[in-house]
């Protein structure tokens, strides 16, 4: 029994928490959030380029380290925790692990190494509008044609991965973002710390990535993979939430005494820590199973996505209402959180997405173990 | 029961659309109306000019005395032509504060010359007032406050940080509350003042909230010099002159205005789905049912208020109820919407898409609607304890000095 | 505006609270709870019919007194707040009431003085076992065959209403349970203050209740009435916990302070007032809705019903957390709150089902609204 | 992160199983266990064989050391062979409170006479201990007992009632709390004996309990006499020494078993709806999904806890979080278990919907469940200020003598 991460990889997060502690503070993060037309923090992105983050996963072929998924686990929860204003969810949690797991020999080497560096930005480009409506996108004479909104961070991106209609059904394309029959438009979101846009394919040469026709079910392993690191990245924000605000809850008085002292706060607070605890214990199942290439990914990474994603939501919106009025102004850093947590709980698809594919998964199993006689 | 007037209420009510059919527009849905369209400045020049044609047709501050400038109406006659004049596009929410939570106080507490100079000039919206009460460390402990005046051989000088302060920066006037001794009990040693906005030392500072928005602002005092002739409670006895401005500001407060069930709806059915559009979805169709039946709650609990109005009694307190429960739903419904949308969820822009602004909006908005006017947690502690006569906190606060009680950010 | 009982309503209220506390404590209703062979309090039930209750709003021509539905409203409150265990709800809420609405001449005139009187108990059948599954009882040979399972009081009833497949597709039938051809069997419930049976007809006679082949939809007129009254029990039932643990936080002490002096309480019972307030709101404007036979009935009744049973639900299940271990004990009353609560959000159905009805009515107002361009 | 045993911890788990397939059979699932099939009288005695048998093959209170008859085993040996011993049709839920809670007291608090006297009979189950601490006025406030010992020439007498005494009728012995001195503060009064439970005086009565069972009993003190001897803290230094128990009592404790998300499974899978079953209905997987996270969640932070005993440490709070978040689940989850079963859901029996009855059972235990072993509010305390670093609860019992404490019902 070994359910914790290893001493390595906990002083690897301590590294990284000091590294962004000092990187990465909120006043930093509060510089993306004020200038409309800063869309990320390159430098802190350089910085971490430096440190290998980028690449902590890839192997070390394509110019990354070749550490394990959990590794990368640890580094997500401080990114989360730091509230990080750059593209390294849609960089590095979904494109570059789409591309090292379905790409050729040579998409890997033209494209990885780049990544791996820092010195381009991929995106998923996924969603075409409002709710889930059919898809439109379509590949056809070699060239891509249709739109795609929001994308995450398709502004600063060099590459994107996108769905499209072909002849086989429906597949996944690699495109490269700065070229002709590609236009992009920055979008206004809730969160301005993290970039959005929206895409314009007009005949915009694309290369197929993966098997032809299977474009659904890879993007939902690409999906379940970015959703492990996503939730760590969720798990952090939602202990720094926490954090921020039990020490506000032993400093601030009021009626004489800490409003800690309160039990509509402590309550508060206590909810807080058992959703938090509830996701960290779901998140580290999420990271075992990447890591051990287990079957039981699916599953792992739906019910992390679940958990972290209530986490997250919870601690961001109540250490508002702890911090009373004061947590209700721009100039106090609660709302970078509660944005952030709705991002990231948009980011890969809403919570009842994820709810259904997990009571798929339940069900899967119930099947199998009601067959075999067995337990869920 | 039934919903219908009285006789004399359907015939006050007829003549107060009459009124408002021949001095204003009805709002069209979906186009916006004068207070979004018109400049500050516009508005407030509109606004006063509103206010002085409903003082001249005796519909502003319908019940307030003959004595005071109203035409002596009764509680159901304000409320009657507040349904009436909300159908119509005027320019609105400058007035609340200053006709809702400063005149009532100043008729209550002040001189018959502080009455005879003010009192008629705010009813006809010439003059504005503001409250000067909350502070950065007093909120929901407003007795908290900190703000200082120090009595000198001249009148008083006040020092300190107000906030939250509506229309601060509008305001002619102020309602203000202030700590003249802080070696006694908490509060024992509050006093109220009015001020003159205009006086040196004072300076208002917009806020800004999560939303970007500023809606309330900062008032910092330095040196201000104020008079003893503009005290108007008791030296140390601000506080209970402050409890009876709270209860008439307390019932000024609706509900959290915001996207609700209609707009919900209205979303539900342009959402494409599996199953057709969202408003066909089952789990959808759960929520919603939850929240209407919320939202008609808070409406029909209006109703029952206002039968004990209309029967001549004193509503119950039934509407504490209201604000709790739609600024809860506020947002909770709005993140759902947004997670109705799925990725499309977090842009932020009327102009992309218009449907969806109005839950954007309220997401940002909701915070703050849970927090001003009483958190959360305040309203229930008001519910169990005046409603259901629960004890009151055990307190550490009551029996020693101001200055010897615990401080904290 | 009069959106309020009437004063003479406020007075029959007054007159019903002070008969059920001297005739229907909660001694009383442990007798029927602590005694398995007591189906249901008789002496209470002829008491109530000597007071004209089962035959309050019919009309006098049946031998009732004629009274508007807001009257027996009035009345349902009160016997809610008494956890009454008697079959009233089945009898006069639901069988009276659809009898009079639905039932020829002949039928009535047969039928409701015996009802009106107390004399005869009637039942609504519904329920085909768990779940919603098809419908499986019919009538051939002007005789009805097949099961309902549970049914509140069918063991005690002397008449039934079932739904039955026939040649006009599914319609009500009137059935005389003590004849040939019926045989009942009484079920324990989560509730022993109220009667619950199994019916299996075998060939029994039967006679049609209103329009052949509109079976359903006439039951769902008749459901609609009685969950207005019966959201008024909820209500009084609702209250009743409340004023107890009100009463009770206000008496335990612990820690040196009386428990209503801990926030933890002071803001359950205040989530308990939210509740009720918003269900009384509810409900009042269903007894409006059902007294002024509006057309608006089925989205009234369906938000009454939820109100009430959410705030029913609510405050005996808290009830007993805030007597704590006391409360769980079967000496104490909470748990007659906890199991009627359960007990009539059951009764007519789950609340899931009257949710979908809302959100039904709500989007034909929808459908209405948007093409006149008006409001929701 | 993984899952396997380390090699050590493998190698112990396979003797466990030996040692259990040896003596015991395997669960069948469906199958009723000795437990609910033995007579109390005859599941009272093969228990007691079951665990004289673990003790003399060193599988009694595995982590106890030699000297008091353990086999002086990690926490970790223990935790792997409960976790085997769980998967076998043995005897259950009588030595909990005797082993668990009573005797690592009686090892920490007794005298060597005490402790050779006793600890070895009770790990071998030959005697089997009972705790006398709660009191139908001190639940959650457990300082607030008011049984009375009293101190004569030839001892103390006792006079009062304890409550949610489980397995008293079994007990031999009991931990027993009185307050010795009430004109102290409440928590300087109390002292801790030890008792034979046949002693003249006390008399033991079963509660009943919502559900119709009785696992508690009230147990009645009146004139007990118990010489000076039978006494194992100082006099008033009670407080403390239950504190102790306390805390194992607390690790004894696990979350609340019953209906879960398989047995929800179950029971949709079989249901009918319009979709098919109600396994496919879109709001019943919303449901599941979220009760699926919360369990897995408790028993992945299980696991957590697990590792860092496997890693030589103790475990940290998070285990707090488990009966609080389990017991709520289990009233909410019975309860929509019942709602989908509509109009059948009040049955209330097994030899009718055999699949129901499981959440019908839940119902009536999960009042229970979520205050026995600490109400969710005491949890919620615990967690925010032994977790968090709240400051605790302003006190108003601290300063007073305990006969002078305002009291109610």
């Amino acid at each position: 029994m070994d359910f914790d991460f290893t001493e390595d990889q906990k002083h690897l997060q301590q590294e990284a928490r000091r590294f962004l502690s000092a990187n990465c503070g909120t006043a930093r993060v509060r510089q993306v959030l004020d200038e409309p037309d800063t869309p990320f923090d390159a430098e802190l992105w350089t910085a971490m380029a430096d440190l290998g983050w980028q690449g902590a996963i890839l192997p070390e072929a394509y110019g990354g380290s070749g550490m394990g998924a959990t590794d990368l686990c640890a580094i997500a929860e401080e990114l989360g925790r730091a509230v990080n204003p750059t593209p390294f969810a849609s960089s590095v949690y979904a494109f570059a692990e789409a591309v090292n797991l379905l790409g050729s020999e040579q998409q890997k080497s033209r494209i990885l190494p780049h990544i791996a560096s820092g010195h381009q930005i991929g995106c998923i480009a996924t969603a075409e509008g409002a709710g889930r409506p059919d898809l439109e996108c379509a590949f056809v004479d070699s060239s891509i044609t249709g739109r795609k909104v929001p994308v995450t961070d398709g502004d600063v991106a060099d590459w994107a991965i996108a769905l499209a209609n072909d002849s086989h059904g429906e597949s996944l394309y690699l495109i490269e973002l700065k070229r002709h029959g590609v236009s992009t438009s920055t979008l206004p979101t809730l969160d301005p710390t993290r970039s959005c846009a929206e895409i314009k394919f007009a005949g915009a040469s694309a290369a197929p990535l993966g098997e032809a026709g299977s474009g659904k079910a890879l993007l939902q392993k690409i999906h379940d993979r970015a959703a492990v690191f996503v939730a760590f990245e969720q798990l952090g924000g939602a202990e720094a939430a926490l954090a921020t605000a039990q020490d506000y809850a032993q400093q601030r008085y009021a009626f004489g005494r800490a409003i800690g002292s309160f039990q509509a706060v402590k309550h508060k607070l206590a909810r807080i820590y058992v959703a938090n605890q509830i996701a960290r214990s779901n998140c580290y199942f999420g990271a075992w199973a990447l890591e051990s290439q287990s079957e039981e990914l699916p599953r792992a990474a739906a019910a992390a996505r679940i958990a972290a994603t209530r986490a997250f939501q919870l601690a961001a919106s109540e250490m508002i209402e702890i911090f009373g009025g004061i947590g209700t102004t721009w100039e106090t850093d609660c709302h970078l959180f509660y944005r952030r947590a709705k991002q990231l709980s948009l980011f890969l698809g809403p919570i009842n997405m994820w709810k259904e594919r997990l009571a798929a998964e339940i069900e899967k199993q119930w099947a199998h173990a009601d067959s075999h006689g067995g337990n869920l | 029961m039934n919903f219908h007037d009285t006789e004399h209420e359907a015939s006050y009510r007829q003549k107060a659309i009459n009124f408002l059919e021949q001095h204003a527009e009805r709002k069209v849905i979906g186009q916006p109306g004068i207070s979004s369209c018109l400049s500050p400045q516009a508005l407030l020049k509109a606004a006063k000019e509103w206010q002085a044609l409903k003082a001249d047709h005796d519909f502003a501050c319908i019940s307030w005395s003959k004595e005071w400038g109203g035409p002596g109406g009764s509680a159901i006659e304000s409320v009657i032509f507040a349904q009436e004049e909300q159908q119509f596009d005027i320019p609105e929410g400058i007035f609340q504060v200053s006709l809702g939570v400063c005149m009532p106080s100043i008729i209550k507490l002040g001189s018959e010359e502080l009455k005879n100079r003010f009192v008629k000039p705010a009813l006809r919206g010439e003059e504005i007032w503001c409250q000067l009460f909350s502070e950065p460390a007093a909120g929901s402990d407003l007795a908290g406050i900190r703000t200082r005046a120090e009595s000198t051989s001249s009148g008083w000088v006040v020092n300190g940080q107000k906030v939250w302060t509506s229309n601060a920066h509008l305001s002619d006037f102020g309602l203000l509350l202030t700590r003249t001794d802080p070696t006694v009990v908490k509060h024992s040693g509050l006093t109220m003042f009015w001020v003159d906005m205009q006086t040196p030392g004072i300076e208002v500072r917009p806020i800004n909230q999560i939303s970007g928005q500023s809606g309330f602002n900062e008032v910092y005092f330095t040196d201000v010099k104020i008079p003893d002739s503009q005290r108007i409670s008791d030296v140390g006895g601000g506080w209970k002159a402050a409890l009876g401005t709270l209860a008439t500001e307390r019932l000024a407060i609706g509900g959290a205005k915001g996207a609700d069930c209609r707009e919900l709806v209205a979303l539900a059915s342009q959402l494409p789905c599996d199953t057709g559009t969202v408003l066909k979805d089952p789990q959808f169709r759960q929520k919603l049912a939850d929240w209407y039946v919320n939202s008609e709650g808070i409406n029909l609990t209006r109703m029952r208020a206002l039968t004990t109005l209309s029967r001549g009694g004193t509503p119950g307190p039934e509407m504490s109820i209201a604000k709790l429960v739609m600024a809860e739903q506020l947002q909770q419904l709005c993140d759902y919407a947004m997670d109705l949308q799925a990725e499309f969820g977090i842009i932020n822009s009327p102009d992309i898409s218009e449907q969806a602004a109005v839950f954007q909006k309220g997401w940002l908005k909701a915070p703050g609607s849970r927090i001003a006017g009483g958190t959360d947690e305040i309203l229930m502690n008001v519910i169990a304890e005046r409603v259901l006569g629960m004890p009151g906190e055990i307190r550490v606060d009551k029996n020693r000095p101001f200055n010897e009680l615990p401080v904290g950010i």
